[in-house]
């Protein structure tokens, strides 16, 4: 974890609300590890928390970071008009990323719209070691373009859109149980809506296979110092911005779902 | 020359820069940015009796040149504090450590100040009395003049370390309630806690925190604390430690110019993690360019008499 | 079909946007960027007896995301506004007239509503309660409910025009004011007046103001104000005219979700001078793309029973 | 009065904390009068009221506003960061500015430090149907640096700095006195520290001119709806913002000199 002022180098929109933007910071594209974040800090100084942005993709060799990100509110609005040369403050890399310490495995990787925003790094840091099948769900063709960015080829990967635009017309889970009634998977991945997590992990359970989903929370500080982030798990209280946002499914599904402690992801 | 040394309530600071309680975790969480020995002193997460959860639902709202909290107190719980956190920190924070304590009743209160009476590294205690007092109808302690006495009253007889009370702005005259705290034995006042505010969700059409309200932090509370911490040091003896907002150097030395004499740094540090090394720098930086031995002499510096 | 019409305290509104006394001059010093008469009401600057020079010294300070002022209320008094600016702005400004009211005493206050009583252009009487009460001490009438109670009352007695009491949020229980001025007569509570503050001039080591104190205003306080319009509204049953850092249609969508039947615009005109049209044809837009027949509809609509 | 988006096209440092702004703005160009301002409006939110910066030169023909300013806190440091293209939004034109209704009048300019901003647009303003004469007075050769972008002869500009860099080693008034031994004027326009234009005033009315000088104050609104700017004259109240920031110089100096009603000029 650290401070560091990266340099945008690309910054470009990638159809509908979706942007792609490549910034050159040494220290953290080294650092960084798939499914960990940093908080981008904005320029305008009305607004003033971090942004939690997930690594979509380090190039460690030429210092290059990839966020991939879609425009909410007022600071990924104003995300969008940074030029070229323009300085961002990053802090990070925070949080506890995805295992990826497997070899030998058949992994399946389940993102659905913007949750897919993690996953290109995390397949690049497994598909190495382990057969890697990617679904990629979201409302129609725009929510699944961010697939287009990965470096895995687009024909290997599982599309499902709920009107159908491109690939499976249906859901992630939908999917998903197609792709179990075929093969065995050993581990899932999972990004994306929180209720199509929870549907994952579900089936996963079912299925006894491991999953690691990873949750998104209101963050004020990063690093486990302001407990906003809290949510109750089945271990007791956990931040997710330092012991999550990856956590294993198991600890966090079906916790009380009376109390609204799971996850602020209202998609 | 160490130019920030600093007495404040008979502990010797290094310098008049702390952490605000609940920014700050219980003191390692920011090491990777700077050392916390750099601190004067290390306020840590408001405790409890028992463990707490908090609140459930959103707990953070960013709002204009601010933010909404309602962490509801979610903190270990004194034996964990005690068993297992002064362990953790234990040789690695140096720096003096001021446990912040909160209860639902008086008695809730002198019980865990007893409790942290006998636990070694902590030198001070910083007692919150911005909670809701159960007996007393769920007003907060801080909101009535008397009960703010009271609880100090009953705090100070059960322990020997300094007591610092931490008022709410959120009362028509803080005057009143600095006098009566400073009455009743408090060895300084700490201001300002959080404002109370909330935030709408349009598209939900439901407040933003789970909890409805929340606690107001960050740059934009500064006027109000800084209107606030001029007029209780002007009507106490005792010294005031200020914080609300502070996020740069000329900050600091607003606040210490309104009579401060030590300052606590929150929500600022989110905003910036390596804010304390740069208003230590900065406030060192401040003195030698005005010829100041110590940066106790411009505390007040703004009061009428001056 | 105009979705935005509203009738407050009897008066029938072409929208629920007002601005705020002392923000909009007498109604035609924004004429040049926008027609005064969009407005759905017009809150003049506060009016005292005689003409006031107001604070000396500076007047203006900004703050992050806020602003303070300390004009005190300088205005040209009861008598310059009856003989000249209710011609001047006769025909001009057809959207109807609300005059803030000021007093130093209870008499004071009710002999300015006397003289308000025969000036036809004024449609309804904003009683500004946060100033000091020289009778009482200096502490502001809004800050004791008894006081509060009592100042409404006698105007109310006075006057048939609508009486709207602007409270202050200087105080620890606001639901306890609303309710007595409430119980006195009031037709609405206005809210929120600004929150007492401060800033300091580091390189003068003297506080900016001339006055010391001044009135924040402005985004930053925005959380305090939609809190304090979110308890009010749902402990009185008079409507709830909100106000307080609002600065985008967003903001206006938020205040009325909080329960404020109309709204008030003031520093955000500062902030951008054409606001109010903006903000009239965002809630027109938003009407219309939620398919809401009136604006009323979303009055209130984050209260915990919606 | 109106708002305007102008756009930068020129923005640099001219040594010092000194900047020009070059603003293509139509409408503001052309209605543009000398001691007029505009309020500037800042791109971080975190400042909310605009700037009130004085119309330095206005073309009408290329629709182009100059601005000249100096760097005094976060938000003229801001402007600093502006980059040519990038949009501003101009309030203004605002208040009553200097009476430029003169002929064949032997006028007397005296402007200090950065009160020199408002002047060149004056100068340009009345000299082809008056004499003007030029004091430019302050602190070193930094500070008199601005009457370089005057369009006018600079060795027909007195000049007069504390340390004697450039010109006469003294003040402006020194000058002034200097220049009276030797002629008559019939007018004296003065802009720059409260100090200096109460001395220039006072020095006018010894030798029964006619002055007008040019306040500052803090301000909101800019239109005289807040009265933070009023200032105490010996005609009543009046706005700097509206009523001035040009007043006749009889009307506010000796107003009640202890009561510190008069300009918040600090320098
Ligand atoms: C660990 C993590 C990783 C993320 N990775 C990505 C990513 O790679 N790409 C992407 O587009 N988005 C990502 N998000 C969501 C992203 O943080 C929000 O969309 C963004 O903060 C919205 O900011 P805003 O100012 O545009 O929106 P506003 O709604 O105006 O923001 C207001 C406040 O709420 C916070 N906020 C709003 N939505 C969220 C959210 N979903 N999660 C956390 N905080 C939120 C903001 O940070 C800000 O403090 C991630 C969130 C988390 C927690
Ligand atoms: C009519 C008028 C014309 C001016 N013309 C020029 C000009 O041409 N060039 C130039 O460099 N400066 C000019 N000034 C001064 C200029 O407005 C201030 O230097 C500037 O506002 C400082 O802003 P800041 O954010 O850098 O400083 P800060 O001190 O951080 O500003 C804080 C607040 O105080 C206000 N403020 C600070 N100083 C002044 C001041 N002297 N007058 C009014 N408000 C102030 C700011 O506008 C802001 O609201 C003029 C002022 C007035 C009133
Ligand atoms: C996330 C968060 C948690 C807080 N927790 C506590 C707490 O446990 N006890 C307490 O006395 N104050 C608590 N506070 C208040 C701060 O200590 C401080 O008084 C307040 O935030 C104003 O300072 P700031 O603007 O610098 O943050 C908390 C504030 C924040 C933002
Ligand atoms: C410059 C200024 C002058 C004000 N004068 C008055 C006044 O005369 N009477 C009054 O009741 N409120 C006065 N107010 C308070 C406003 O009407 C309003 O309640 C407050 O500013 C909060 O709203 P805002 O944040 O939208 O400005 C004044 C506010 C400002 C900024
Ligand atoms: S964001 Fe502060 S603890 Fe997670
Ligand atoms: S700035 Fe508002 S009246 Fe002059």
């Amino acid at each position: 974890m650290f401070l560091e002022d990266g340099v945008i180098i690309e910054n470009k929109n990638m159809g509908d609300n979706y942007y792609l933007m490549k910034v050159k910071a040494v220290k953290s594209a080294v650092a960084a590890k798939a499914g960990q974040f940093y908080m981008i800090k904005c320029h305008n100084g009305i607004r003033i928390l971090g942004r939690p942005i997930s690594i979509h993709y380090a190039d460690q060799e030429n210092h290059m970071l990839e966020f991939y990100y879609e425009v909410i509110g007022e600071g990924t609005k104003e995300f969008t008009n940074y030029k070229i040369g323009e300085e961002i403050r990053l802090q990070g890399p925070l949080g506890t990323g995805f295992d990826t310490e497997l070899k030998g495995k058949k992994i399946l990787v389940v993102g659905g719209g913007m949750g897919m925003a993690p996953l290109k790094y995390l397949v690049e840091s497994v598909k190495n070691k382990n057969t890697v099948t990617i679904i990629a769900a979201g409302r129609d063709v725009g929510a699944v373009r961010i697939a287009d960015n990965y470096h895995f080829p687009k024909e290997d990967i599982v599309f499902a859109t709920d009107d159908g635009t491109v690939g499976l017309k249906g859901n992630a889970v939908d999917a998903m149980k197609e792709l179990l009634s075929k093969e065995k998977y050993d581990i899932v991945y999972t990004c994306g809506p929180h209720k199509m997590m929870e549907a994952v992990a579900r089936v996963a359970s079912e299925h006894n296979m491991r999953c690691q989903i990873s949750l998104e929370e209101k963050m004020a500080c990063g690093v486990k110092a302001c407990v906003g982030c809290s949510i109750k798990t089945k271990e007791g209280m956990k931040r997710v911005c330092a012991d999550g946002p990856v956590f294993e499914a198991e600890v966090i599904v079906d916790v009380n779902p009376k109390e609204n402690t799971g996850c602020s992801c209202g998609k | 020359m160490n130019r920030l040394k600093t007495n404040f309530v008979g502990l010797d600071l290094k310098n008049p820069i702390m952490t605000a309680s609940g920014c700050f975790g219980f003191g390692l969480e920011y090491k990777d940015y700077f050392d916390p020995n750099e601190l004067g002193a290390v306020v840590v997460k408001g405790l409890t009796l028992e463990p707490r959860d908090g609140n459930s639902g959103t707990r953070i709202a960013e709002t204009p040149g601010g933010m909404l909290n309602s962490v509801g107190l979610e903190n270990p719980g004194i034996d964990h504090f005690e068993n297992v956190i002064t362990k953790e920190i234990d040789g690695k924070i140096t720096s003096p450590i001021i446990t912040n304590i909160n209860g639902r009743t008086i008695e809730e209160y002198v019980e865990i100040a007893k409790r942290v009476e006998s636990i070694e590294a902590v030198k001070a205690i910083e007692l919150n009395i911005s909670c809701p007092n159960v007996k007393d109808g769920g007003m907060a302690f801080g909101a009535r003049p008397e009960v703010a006495g009271a609880v100090t009253k009953a705090v100070k007889e059960v322990t020997t370390k300094p007591v610092i009370v931490k008022l709410s702005p959120n009362v028509t005259d803080i005057v009143a309630i600095a006098k009566i705290v400073e009455e009743n034995g408090a060895d300084a006042v700490a201001l300002i806690n959080t404002l109370l505010g909330m935030s709408i969700d349009i598209k939900k059409k439901k407040p933003v925190l789970g909890n409805i309200f929340g606690g107001l932090s960050g740059p934009a509370v500064k006027p109000v604390a800084l209107r606030m911490i001029y007029q209780v040091s002007q009507a106490v003896k005792i010294p005031v430690l200020g914080m609300g907002g502070i996020s740069s150097v000329n900050d600091a030395i607003e606040f210490l110019m309104a009579g401060a004499s030590a300052i606590s740094l929150g929500t600022g540090i989110f905003m910036n993690p390596i804010l304390p090394l740069e208003i230590k720098e900065g406030l060192e930086k401040y003195c030698i360019e005005n010829n100041i031995d110590n940066i106790s002499e411009i505390v007040g510096a703004a009061h009428p008499n001056k």
